[in-house]
C-alpha cells in the first residue's frame, strides 16, 4: 500500500526544490522549514516504504518489487520510468533520508547567516536530495542516469555555493569556483564512460530496465565481450563519482563548499552513488572475474593512497575528505573480493563460494551504511567546529574540548568508529571487508591480487587510525591554539543535537549486523545469495572473533591511535622527526597529493586549452585564411587587371589585332586537323 | 501612261516583313522636321515615342499572329525575330524615355538625336529578320555610326568626345574586319546567304580562307558584343557617352551583337555539324572558352570599379559572357536560355544604367562615394537599384535569377529530357562562380546606397518621366522572376524558329 | 588573264598595311585613313571575287560598302574635329583621360 | 480541421503582410513595428503550433502548376510531414521570441522587424516547399534579410562579416544549384517523362533509376551546398564572424533556424534523391562529423568571446545531427540488408531531426543570454568579465539553464539529442565495426562539459571584475527575461518528455528510411 507510493520520495523534495525556488522571497525566508519538511516526508516514506517492503512476501520470494510507466520510445527501445524497491533499495533510502533530515536541521543552525542565499542554499539541497533518492529507486539505468547527472548539477551548484561573493573575500570565491568546475568536470569524465556503458547495455540487451538486465536467463544470451566492456564502462562512472583512483582529486577541493554540502555530499548522497551503481549493477559486474579484479585493486589503490595523503593534512574538512576516499576504496574492495569469488563461484558452480562472494558484497555495502553514519558526524562536527574558530586550518585550533563539549565528545565517537576501534560501528563492517578480501586472495588464478589489496587495506587501517586521531587531539586535545580563544564556545542546538544523533548511530550502527541487517542487503534472488534472512549474531560474532586477522586490525588501529596520541596529544614524539622537519621526499609527495592536482593541470591545459589553442589559430590563420586568400586574390587580379585597360586607342586594336590572330591561329590548325582541310 | 495598281499592291504585300522597320525609318526621316516645327525636345521625343509604338503595335500583331514572310530572300521575319524586334524596340521605348529628359541629352538637334536612335533602332530591326551577310552587314552599320554620332552628341564634353573618338576607330576597325571576313566568305561560296555559304562549306570542306573569314568575323561582330579580348572599348565608351546612350548602346547593340552570333555562327556551326563533327565541336570548346574569358574577366575587374557606370559597363561585359555560354552549348535549349537572358538583361541592366542617368542628372554624380546614403536621399530610387541589382546578381525571385536558371541549366543539360552531359558542366561552374564574384560588387553599391552614412542627407527630385521608365524596368525584372512562363514560351518558339531554319 | 591570286594578295597587302596603320599611328586622323584602307581591301576581294565567280552578287555588296564607308569617313571627321574642338589634339597619346 | 483553408500559404503569406506593414511605417509610428510583428508571428505561431498537432498532414499539401513552358514544369507544391512541422514550429516560436527580445530595439525598429518577418517568410519556404524552383527561390531568399540585418544592426566589423556570409553561403547554393539542375533533368530524362518537373516527388520517382556514378557526383554537389550552411568543417569560417558581428536577434535566427536548413536539405534532397550516392559517401560523412564535432569543441575552449565560442559550439552541435545522418547511413551500408532492423535503421535519423530541433531551441538561449550580457556590459570577452552573477542573478540563472542544457544535461533537452544521436552513431559504427569511434563523441562531451563551465566561471563566479564598471548593470528586463523564461520551459518540457517530439519525428523517419532503402539497388 505504500509501495505504489515510492515515486512520491524523489518527487516530495523536487516540489520543494520549486516552491523554495519560486516562493522564497528575502532575507527571512522559509526556505529551510520547505526543505526540512521535505526530507521528513522523504524520511517517513522510505521508512513506511522499507517496512512494507521488508514484511512483505514479495521480500522472501523474488527479491524486489517494480513497477514503471512508458516515458517514451525510440524505434524497438522503450524507455521507462518507475520505481524498483529491493533491500539494497530500502538501505539506501533510510540512510540517505535520515542523514539527510539530520543535516538539513543541523544547516538551520549552521547557514543562518546566509541572508538572502539561504533560498539559493536550500533549494539546492532539496534539489540534491531528490537526485540522490531518484536514483536510488530508478527500475532502469536511464532514468537513473538522469537523476546521477542532477545531482552532479546540485555538487556543482552547492560547492560553488561561495563561488561568488564569499564571506572570506575574492580568493576564496575564485577557489570555490574553481573547485566546483573540477567537481563537475572530473565527475563528467565517469558520466561519459558510463553513458557509453549504457549505449552498450542498451545495444546488448534492447532495453535498460533492471528487471530484465538482472534476469540471470536473458545474460546467458548477451556476448560476454559486450557485458564485460559495459560493465567496465559503467565502473568508470562509479570511480568518478565515488572519486576512486585515478579521479579522487576533485573531492579535497570538493571541500571549498559549506561544510554541510561536504557531508552531504560525503555521507548520504553523491559519492554513495558510485558504490550503489557497482552494488546495483552486481548481476552484471559478476559475468566476469576480470572486472571484479579490477574494482577491487581500485578500491585498494584508493583506499591506501588516500588514506596516506590524509596523513600530513593540516584542513581538517580535507582530512575527512581523504579519510572518504580511503572508506569507500574499502567498499570497492570488498564489493570487488565479493564480486570475484561470486563469479568464480558460477564459473565452477560452487555454492560455498558463491555464499562467500554474498558475504563480501554484504561487506561492502555494509561498510557503505555506517559509513554514512560515522562520517556525517565527523563532518557536521567539523562543521560545528569551524562555525565557532571560523578556520579549517588545525594548527590554529587545539583545546577545543573544553569549550565544545558535546562537539568534541561524538567527533570522538565518530573517529574511535572510522578508526574500527572495537564494537564501534567502523569495526564490524571494516573487519567484515578485510575478512572477505582476504578470502578471495586463496581462491583462483587472480587472487594474489587481492591478498595484496589486503595488505593495502590493513597498512590502510593503521592510517586511518592514525591520522583520524592526529586530526581529533590537534583539534581537541593540546594547548588552546590562537582561534581557540576567539572562538564562540558550542554551538546552538539545532547543531548539537543532530551530532549527538548521529554519534548514536555511528555507535550503534553496527550492532544491526547482528540482527538481521544483512538478510536485507542481499542481491535479488535470481543470483540464489546464501539466505535472504539474517544469519543472526552468534554467527557474526563466531564469524568476527574466531579469525585471527581481527584481532591484527584491531591492535593496528590501537597502535595508530596511541602513536597519534604520542605525537599530537602528549607531544612525546616529534612527528618533524619522521619527515625530516618535511624535507623528506615522502613527506613532499604526500604534502603534493601525489602530485595528482599538478598533473591534471597539466593534462587540462596540454591537452584541453594546448589543442584548443593550437585548432584555434589552425581555424584563423589555415582555414578562414584559405578562404580571405582566395577573396583577396580576387579582388587583387582585379586590380591588376583593370590597369590593362590603358585608355590608349591603339593598344585596344592591338589587343584586338592580336586576339584575332590567336582565334585565327587556332581556328586553322582545327580545321586543318579536323576540318578534312 | 498607267500604273498597274496590282503590282504595287504586290510591292506592298512583299515588303510586309519589314513593315514595322519602315515605319521606324519612315519615323526617322521625319524627326528633323518635329523639331523644326516644335521646337521642344519633350515633343520631338514623344513623336519618337509614337513611331516606335506604332511599330511595336505592329510587330506585336504580326508575332501574335505567328506570321512568317521572306522578303527576296535578305529578310525573313519568323518567331525569332518577332521577339527580337520586341526587345530592340522596347529598349529604344526606354532610350527614348530618359534622353527626353536627361540633363545629359540636351543638344541643339534633338531631331538629328532621335532620327539617329531611330535609324539605329531600324538596323537592330533590319539584323533582325536579316538571312543574308549584306543585309547584316548593312544594319550592323546602321547601328554602329548612329552611334558613334550619339556618343559624340553629348558637347564640350572632353570625356564624351574621346570615347566618341575610340568607338568610331575601334568600331571602324571591326567593321572593316567584317567586311574582309565577309568577302572571303563570298569568294568561297559564291553567295552571301548564310545558309548557303554554310551548305556549301558543309559540302566542299574547311578550308584556311574559311577560317581566317572566321577569326575576322569573330573579332568584327565580338565587338559589338564586347567580347574578351574585342571588350576594351565598352567601359570607356559606356563611361563617357550620355547615361541614354549607354542604355542604348549596352542593352541594345550589344544583343544586337548576340542575334548576328546566333544568326551567323550558331546557323552555320550546326549546318557544318552535319559532316565535320568534330571542327564543330572544337568550335563550341573555342565559343566556351570565349564565353568563360569573357565574363570572368568582365566580373573580376568591376570589383576594382569606383565609378558605378563603368562597373556597369564591366558587368554588362560578363553578362554577354553568359549569353555566349548559348554559343557553345549550341543546342534549341539553350538558345531559349539565351534569348530569355536578352530580355531580362535589357529590364535589369536598362534600369540601372536609368538610375545611374538619373543620379547624374540630378548631380549627385556617378561614383561609390556619390551613392552613400542615397536610401536616405532617395528612398524609391535606391528600392529600384536594390532590386536591378540583386536582379543581376542572380537573387532570386527576379528575372536575373530565372534567366540564370534557364540558362546555366542548358549547360548542364543540353536539351531538357535530355540526359545529363558532363561536356559543359566545366562552364556552369564558371558561370556560377562569376555570378557570386559579381555580387561582391553589386553589394558594394548596396552597402554605399543603404548601410554607410552620406556626407548630407537633403533629398532631390528625379524626373518623373525616369523614373516611370526605370519603374516599367522593374515591373518587367519582377514579371520575369514570379511569373516567366509566357515570355520563356515565347523564347522557346524564336529558338525553334531559328532550328527550323536548317 | 591574270591569275585571281594577284588581286588577292593585292588585297591583303592593302588589308595588312592598314591594320598596321591601326595599330601603331598615333594621330587619329591617319588611323581613319588606314580603316579606310582595310575597308577597300575587302572591296577589292569582293569585286575580285565577283569578277572571277560570274556572281554579281559582290558588286553590289562592293557599293553598300562604298556608301558605308563614307558615312563612316563623314562621322568620323566630325568626331574628330569635335574633339579637336574640346580637347585641342588628335593625338591618340593624349586621348586617354578615360581608362581603368 | 484546416480543410478548406490553405494554410500553409498563410504560413508564407502572413509573415510578408507583416514586413510590408512594418517597412510602410514611417518615422512617426515606427515604434508600434515591434506589436504588428508581434501579433503577425504570434499568428504564425500559433497556427504552426496547431500544425504540431495536425495528424492527417497530407490533406494541408497545395499544389498548383506555376510555370508551364518549353518542357519546363515548375509548380508551387507546399508540404508538411514529420521533419517539417517541427522546423516550422522551432521557427515560428524563435522569431516570435526574437520579436520580444528585441521589443527593446530602438534603432529603426521598424526595418529590424521588417528583416525579421521576411526571414520566417524565407524559413518558412524552404521548410514547407517540395519544387526545388520555390525551394530554391525561398533558400536564397533568407540571405538578404540576414544580410541586412549584420550590416544595419550589426558590430563593429560587420561589413566584413556581413558581405562574408552573403558570399559564402551565396556560392554554395549556387553549387547546389548545379546539383539540382544535374538531378531534376536527369530524372525527367530517366523517367522518359516529356516535361522537367521540379517537383520533390516527381525527382525522387527516380531515385532508384540514377546511375551510381551521377548519385555520388551529384550528392557531393548538394552535399557542398548544405554543408557550408550547416555549417561543417572546413566550411565553417562564415559563422563566427557573421555571429560575433551579428544582433542578438540575428544570432538567434542565425543559428537557431538558419543552419537547420543545411541539415534539413540533407535529408530532404541529398538522402532522399541520391540513396546510393549517400551511402557510397557515408564514411566520409561520419569522418567529416566527427571532425566538426572534435575540431568545434576544441576551438570554443581557445574562444575569448562569449558569442563566438556558442558560435563554434553549434558548429560542434550540428556536427552531431551530420553524425546523426552518417550513423543512419554506415547501419544501413553495412548491415545484410535480410538483417536490417527498421528501428535500428532510422534510429540515426530520428535523433538527427531531435538534434536540430533541441539545437535550435538550446542555442536561442545562449545566444540570447550571451547578446545580452554584451548589451548590458559592454563586452562579451570573458577576461574582462566575471562575478556578475551577484549583480544579475536572472541573466545567470538564464545562463546557467542554457549551458547546461547545451553541454547535455539529462532533464533538459539538449541531452536527448546527444544521447540519442551518439547512441545511434554506436549502433552504426558497431555495423561499420570501429565501434571506438565513439571515442570522439565522448571526447566531445567531456570539452563541452570543458568549455562551458569554465566560461561561467569566468563570466558569472569568481570575484567580481575590476574591468568593467559594473555600478549600473541591469539584470533582463520584462521582455527579455519572458522570451528566455518560455524557452527555458520548453527546454525542461522537451527535456522531461521528449517523446513529445519523437512521436512526431519517428512516423517520419521510419517511412523515411523505408523509401530510402527501397530505391536501393
Amino acid at each position: 500500500m505504500f509501495i505504489e507510493y515510492t515515486w512520491l520520495i524523489p518527487a516530495i523534495p523536487l516540489v520543494m526544490f520549486v516552491l523554495i525556488g519560486l516562493f522564497s522571497r528575502g532575507e527571512k525566508n522559509y526556505g529551510g522549514a520547505f526543505a526540512v519538511l521535505g526530507a521528513l516526508a522523504t524520511l517517513v516514506i522510505s521508512a513506511l516504504v522499507a517496512y512494507e517492503f521488508l514484511t512483505g512476501d514479495a521480500y522472501t520470494t523474488v527479491g524486489y518489487v517494480t513497477e514503471s510507466v512508458k516515458w517514451f520510445s525510440i524505434g524497438g527501445f522503450e524507455i521507462t520510468l518507475g520505481y524498483y524497491v529491493d533491500g539494497l533499495t530500502c538501505l539506501m533510502l533510510i540512510f540517505s533520508t535520515l542523514i539527510s533530515l539530520l543535516i538539513f536541521i543541523y544547516s538551520l543552525g549552521y547557514m543562518d547567516d546566509q541572508g538572502k542565499r539561504k533560498k539559493r542554499y536550500y533549494a539546492e539541497i532539496s534539489l540534491f536530495l531528490a537526485g540522490m533518492t531518484g536514483l536510488v529507486i530508478s527500475n532502469n539505468y536511464l532514468m537513473m542516469f538522469v537523476f546521477w547527472e542532477v545531482m552532479g548539477l546540485c555538487s556543482y551548484l552547492l560547492i560553488g555555493f561561495w563561488s561568488f561573493k564569499h564571506p572570506e573575500g575574492d580568493e576564496a570565491s575564485d577557489k570555490a569556483a574553481s573547485a566546483a568546475k573540477k567537481a563537475f568536470i572530473v565527475t563528467r569524465l565517469g558520466d561519459a564512460s558510463l553513458m557509453a556503458g549504457l549505449f552498450v547495455l542498451l545495444y546488448a540487451f534492447n532495453t535498460l530496465d533492471f528487471v530484465t538486465l538482472f534476469d540471470a536467463s536473458i545474460i546467458e544470451t548477451i556476448d560476454k565481450n559486450l557485458l564485460v566492456i559495459g560493465t567496465l564502462l559503467l565502473f568508470g562512472g562509479a570511480i568518478g563519482k565515488s572519486a576512486q583512483f585515478p579521479l579522487q582529486d576533485w573531492l579535497p577541493d570538493a571541500m571549498a563548499g559549506p561544510t554541510t554540502v561536504s557531508a552531504l555530499i560525503h555521507a548520504a548522497t553523491m559519492v554513495k552513488a558510485g558504490v550503489y551503481l557497482v552494488a546495483r549493477s552486481f548481476p552484471l559486474f559478476t559475468q566476469s572475474m576480470e572486472v571484479m579484479l579490477v574494482v577491487g585493486l581500485i578500491g585498494g589503490i584508493t583506499a591506501i593512497l588516500a588514506a596516506s595523503m590524509a596523513l600530513v593534512n593540516d584542513n581538517i574538512k580535507q582530512v575527512l575528505a581523504f579519510s572518504t576516499i580511503s572508506q569507500l576504496g574499502y567498499m570497492f574492495m570488498a564489493l570487488g573480493a565479493g564480486g570475484y569469488m561470486f563469479a568464480l563461484g558460477i564459473a565452477e558452480n560452487d555454492t560455498a563460494l558463491v555464499a562467500l562472494g554474498a558475504l563480501g558484497y554484504t561487506a561492502g555495502v555494509f561498510h557503505m551504511f555506517n559509513h554514512a553514519f560515522f562520517k556525517a558526524q565527523l563532518f557536521l562536527g567539523s562543521g560545528s567546529v569551524i562555525h565557532s574558530t571560523g578556520t579549517e586550518d588545525m594548527r590554529e585550533m587545539g583545546g577545543l574540548r573544553h569549550k565544545m563539549k558535546s562537539t568534541s565528545t561524538t567527533m570522538l565517537i565518530g573517529s574511535l568508529s572510522i578508526a574500527g576501534f572495537p564494537f564501534f560501528s567502523g569495526f564490524w563492517s571494516k573487519d567484515l571487508v578485510l575478512a572477505s578480501v582476504l578470502d578471495a586472495g586463496a581462491y583462483g588464478p587472480e587472487g594474489y591480487v587481492f591478498a595484496i589489496v589486503w595488505i593495502m587495506g590493513i597498512i590502510t587501517v593503521f592510517m586511518t587510525a592514525f591520522y583520524m586521531f592526529r586530526m581529533w587531539y590537534m583539534t581537541f586535545g593540546g594547548p588552546e591554539g590562537p582561534k581557540t580563544e576567539t572562538c564562540h564556545g558550542e554551538s546552538p542546538k539545532s547543531m548539537t543535537i543532530p551530532l549527538w544523533v548521529l554519534a548514536i548511530f555511528a555507535f550503534a550502527s553496527g550492532f544491526l549486523l547482528l540482527f538481521g541487517l544483512d538478510g536485507m542487503i542481499t542481491i535479488d534472488s535470481n543470483f540464489l545469495v546464501g539466505t535472504l534472512a539474517g544469519e543472526g549474531a552468534i554467527y557474526w560474532l563466531e564469524h568476527m572473533f574466531l579469525n585471527p586477522y581481527t584481532y591484527l586490525s584491531i591492535v593496528l588501529a590501537l597502535g595508530g591511535i596511541y602513536i597519534a596520541y604520542l605525537m599530537y596529544g602528549k607531544f612525546a614524539a616529534n612527528p618533524g622527526r619522521f619527515n625530516r622537519e618535511g624535507t623528506s621526499w615522502l613527506y613532499n609527495a604526500l604534502e603534493k597529493r601525489w602530485w595528482f592536482p599538478q598533473f591534471y593541470n597539466w593534462l587540462s591545459w596540454t591537452f584541453g586549452y594546448g589543442v584548443g589553442k593550437a585548432v584555434n589559430s589552425f581555424d584563423k590563420h589555415v582555414v578562414d585564411g584559405a578562404v580571405n586568400g582566395v577573396a583577396s586574390v580576387i579582388v587583387g587580379s582585379g586590380e591588376v587587371g583593370k590597369r590593362a585597360q590603358t585608355g590608349n586607342v591603339g593598344n585596344y586594336t592591338s589587343v584586338i589585332m592580336i586576339g584575332m590572330a590567336v582565334i585565327g591561329a587556332t581556328i586553322l590548325l582545327l580545321a586543318h586537323f579536323l576540318g578534312g582541310m | 501612261m498607267n500604273i498597274d495598281i496590282s503590282s504595287l499592291t504586290e510591292a506592298f504585300d512583299s515588303i510586309a516583313p519589314i513593315w514595322p522597320i519602315v515605319v521606324l525609318i519612315i519615323g526617322a526621316l521625319l524627326m528633323p522636321a518635329f523639331q523644326i516645327l516644335f521646337k521642344r525636345r519633350k515633343v520631338t521625343a514623344g513623336a519618337a515615342l509614337i513611331f516606335v509604338a506604332v511599330s511595336a503595335c505592329l510587330n506585336v500583331q504580326m508575332l501574335i499572329d505567328g506570321y512568317t514572310g521572306n522578303y527576296h530572300g535578305l529578310f525573313d521575319y519568323d518567331a525569332f525575330s518577332g521577339l527580337m524586334i520586341v526587345l530592340f524596340q522596347a529598349v529604344a521605348f526606354i532610350t527614348i524615355l530618359m534622353s527626353s529628359v536627361s540633363r545629359e541629352t540636351t543638344v541643339k538637334h534633338v531631331g538629328a538625336f532621335y532620327a539617329l536612335l531611330l535609324v539605329a533602332t531600324s538596323g537592330m530591326c533590319f539584323v533582325a529578320t536579316a538571312t543574308d551577310l549584306l543585309t547584316i552587314f548593312v544594319g550592323v552599320e546602321m547601328v554602329s555610326i548612329p552611334s558613334y554620332a550619339m556618343v559624340a552628341l553629348k558637347r564640350n564634353d572632353s570625356r564624351a568626345a574621346e570615347a566618341a573618338v575610340k568607338y568610331v576607330i575601334v568600331g571602324g576597325l571591326s567593321s572593316g574586319l567584317t567586311v574582309y571576313g565577309i568577302s572571303m566568305l563570298f569568294g568561297l561560296a559564291g553567295t552571301t546567304n548564310i545558309l548557303g555559304i554554310a551548305e556549301h562549306i558543309a559540302a566542299t570542306g574547311i578550308t584556311a580562307a574559311f577560317a581566317i573569314a572566321l577569326a575576322t568575323m569573330i573579332a568584327g561582330y565580338g565587338f559589338k558584343i564586347a567580347a574578351v579580348p574585342f571588350h576594351m572599348w565598352a567601359p570607356d565608351v559606356y563611361e563617357g557617352a550620355a547615361t541614354p546612350v549607354s542604355v542604348f548602346l549596352s542593352t541594345g547593340s550589344k544583343k544586337m551583337g548576340i542575334v548576328v552570333f546566333i544568326k551567323i555562327f550558331f546557323v552555320m556551326f550546326i549546318v557544318i555539324q552535319s559532316s565535320y563533327s568534330e571542327f564543330t565541336e572544337s568550335m563550341q570548346y573555342l565559343f566556351a572558352i570565349i564565353a568563360a574569358v569573357t565574363m570572368t574577366v568582365g566580373n573580376v575587374v568591376a570589383i576594382a570599379q569606383t565609378n558605378v557606370k563603368r562597373m556597369l559597363a564591366y558587368s554588362s561585359i560578363a553578362q554577354a559572357g553568359y549569353m555566349l555560354i548559348a554559343l557553345a552549348v549550341l543546342s534549341e535549349w539553350a538558345l531559349t536560355g539565351a534569348v530569355f537572358y536578352m530580355f531580362a538583361h535589357v529590364f535589369m541592366k536598362g534600369g540601372a544604367f536609368i538610375i545611374v542617368g538619373i543620379l547624374i542628372h540630378a548631380g549627385v554624380g556617378e561614383t561609390l562615394k556619390d551613392y552613400r546614403g542615397l536610401a536616405k536621399r532617395a528612398p524609391l530610387l535606391s528600392a529600384l537599384m536594390l532590386i536591378f541589382l540583386f536582379s543581376l546578381a542572380g537573387i532570386p525571385p527576379l528575372g536575373g535569377f530565372t534567366a540564370k536558371f534557364f540558362l546555366f541549366s542548358a549547360a548542364v543539360v543540353t536539351e531538357p529530357t535530355g540526359v545529363v552531359s558532363s561536356q559543359w558542366i566545366w562552364l556552369a561552374f564558371v558561370a556560377v562562380i562569376n555570378s557570386a564574384i559579381s555580387l561582391y560588387y553589386y553589394a558594394k553599391v548596396v552597402k554605399a546606397m543603404y548601410i554607410e552614412k552620406g556626407s548630407t542627407e537633403e533629398r532631390f527630385k528625379a524626373p518623373y518621366v525616369m523614373t516611370f521608365a526605370a519603374i516599367l524596368c522593374v515591373l518587367g525584372v519582377i514579371i520575369m522572376g514570379v511569373y516567366p512562363g509566357p515570355i520563356l514560351d515565347y523564347c522557346a518558339q524564336a529558338a525553334s524558329a531559328i532550328m527550323s531554319l536548317l | 588573264m591574270i591569275p585571281i591570286e594577284f588581286f588577292l594578295m593585292f588585297a591583303a597587302i592593302l588589308f595588312v598595311i592598314g591594320i598596321y596603320g591601326i595599330m601603331t599611328k598615333n594621330n587619329a586622323i591617319v588611323v581613319l585613313m588606314c580603316i579606310e584602307m582595310v575597308l577597300n581591301a575587302a572591296n577589292m576581294n569582293l569585286v575580285t571575287f565577283a569578277a572571277y565567280n560570274g556572281a554579281i552578287m559582290g558588286q553590289v555588296f562592293v557599293l553598300f560598302t562604298v556608301a558605308v564607308a563614307a558615312c563612316e569617313v563623314a562621322v568620323g571627321i566630325a568626331i574628330m574635329l569635335n574633339v579637336y574642338k574640346v580637347k585641342k589634339t588628335t593625338v591618340i597619346d593624349d586621348l586617354t583621360e578615360l581608362r581603368w | 480541421m484546416f480543410d478548406e483553408i490553405p494554410i500553409l500559404t498563410l504560413m508564407l503569406v502572413i509573415p510578408l503582410v507583416g514586413s510590408l506593414l512594418t517597412l510602410m511605417m514611417g518615422k512617426s509610428k515606427q515604434k508600434f513595428a515591434k506589436y504588428v510583428a508581434g501579433i503577425f508571428s504570434g499568428i504564425v505561431l500559433i497556427l504552426a503550433t496547431l500544425l504540431l498537432f495536425e495528424e492527417n498532414v497530407a490533406a494541408l499539401a497545395e499544389n498548383h502548376v506555376w510555370i508551364e513552358a518549353a518542357n519546363i514544369q515548375i509548380s508551387y507544391i507546399l508540404e508538411i510531414d514529420g521533419m517539417s512541422k517541427l522546423m516550422v514550429f522551432l521557427t515560428a516560436l524563435l522569431i516570435f521570441l526574437v520579436v520580444m527580445f528585441s521589443a527593446a530595439e530602438s534603432d529603426k525598429p521598424n526595418y529590424y522587424h521588417t528583416l525579421v518577418m521576411l526571414m520566417q517568410v524565407g524559413l518558412m519556404g524552404v521548410y514547407l516547399s517540395a519544387d526545388y524552383f520555390l525551394f530554391y527561390i525561398m533558400w536564397e531568399v533568407t540571405l538578404i534579410p540576414m544580410y541586412f540585418m549584420i550590416s544595419w544592426y550589426g558590430g563593429p566589423r560587420r561589413h566584413y562579416a556581413a558581405i562574408k556570409f552573403f558570399i559564402y553561403t551565396h556560392v554554395a547554393s549556387l553549387v547546389m544549384l548545379i546539383g539540382i539542375f544535374a538531378m531534376t533533368f536527369e530524372a525527367a530524362a530517366l523517367t522518359g517523362s516529356s516535361v522537367v518537373s521540379f517537383a520533390f516527388a516527381d525527382v525522387a520517382a527516380a531515385a532508384s533509376l540514377f546511375a551510381s556514378g551521377f548519385q555520388a557526383l551529384v550528392f557531393g554537389l548538394l552535399f557542398f551546398g548544405f554543408a557550408v550552411k550547416m555549417p561543417m568543417v572546413p566550411f565553417h569560417t562564415w559563422l563566427p564572424d557573421a555571429h560575433v558581428e551579428a544582433p542578438t536577434g540575428g544570432s538567434v535566427l542565425l543559428a537557431g533556424v538558419m543552419l537547420k536548413m543545411g541539415t534539413y536539405g540533407m535529408i530532404r534532397v541529398a538522402l532522399n534523391v541520391f540513396p546510393e550516392g549517400a551511402l557510397w559517401w557515408a564514411e566520409a560523412l561520419m569522418v567529416l562529423a566527427l571532425i566538426s564535432i572534435v575540431y568545434g569543441a576544441y576551438a570554443c575552449i581557445a574562444q575569448t568571446d562569449l558569442k563566438k565560442m556558442v558560435a563554434y559550439s553549434s558548429i560542434n552541435h550540428m556536427g552531431m545531427v551530420l553524425l546523426g545522418i552518417a550513423a543512419s547511413l554506415l547501419y544501413v551500408k553495412y548491415t545484410d540488408p535480410a538483417e536490417v532492423v527498421e528501428s535500428l535503421a532510422s534510429l540515426g535519423i530520428v535523433f538527427a531531426v531531435f538534434q536540430m530541433f533541441a539545437h535550435g531551441l538550446v542555442t536561442a538561449v545562449l545566444f540570447m543570454v550571451c547578446g545580452y550580457t554584451g548589451e548590458a556590459t559592454g563586452t562579451r570577452e570573458m577576461p574582462l568579465l566575471g562575478g556578475l552573477a551577484s549583480k544579475m542573478p536572472i541573466l545567470a540563472t538564464f545562463m546557467m539553464i542554457g549551458f547546461m542544457a547545451s553541454l547535455g544535461l539529462p532533464g533538459l533537452v539538449g541531452f536527448w539529442g546527444e544521447f540519442g544521436v551518439i547512441f545511434s552513431f554506436y549502433v552504426g559504427a558497431k555495423a561499420y565495426g570501429h565501434a571506438w569511434l565513439i571515442i570522439f563523441c565522448l571526447l566531445s562531451i567531456m570539452l563541452n562539459a570543458g568549455f562551458y563551465i569554465w566560461a561561467m566561471q569566468r563570466t558569472l563566479f569568481g570575484r567580481e571584475t575590476k574591468k568593467i564598471d559594473t555600478s549600473k548593470l541591469r539584470d533582463v528586463g520584462k521582455a527579455q527575461g519572458f522570451s528566455l523564461a518560455v524557452l527555458c520551459i520548453f527546454l525542461a518540457l522537451f527535456g522531461m518528455w521528449p517523446d513529445l517530439a519523437l512521436g512526431v519525428i519517428e512516423p517520419f523517419a521510419d517511412s523515411f528510411m523505408q523509401i530510402f532503402q527501397g530505391a536501393l539497388p
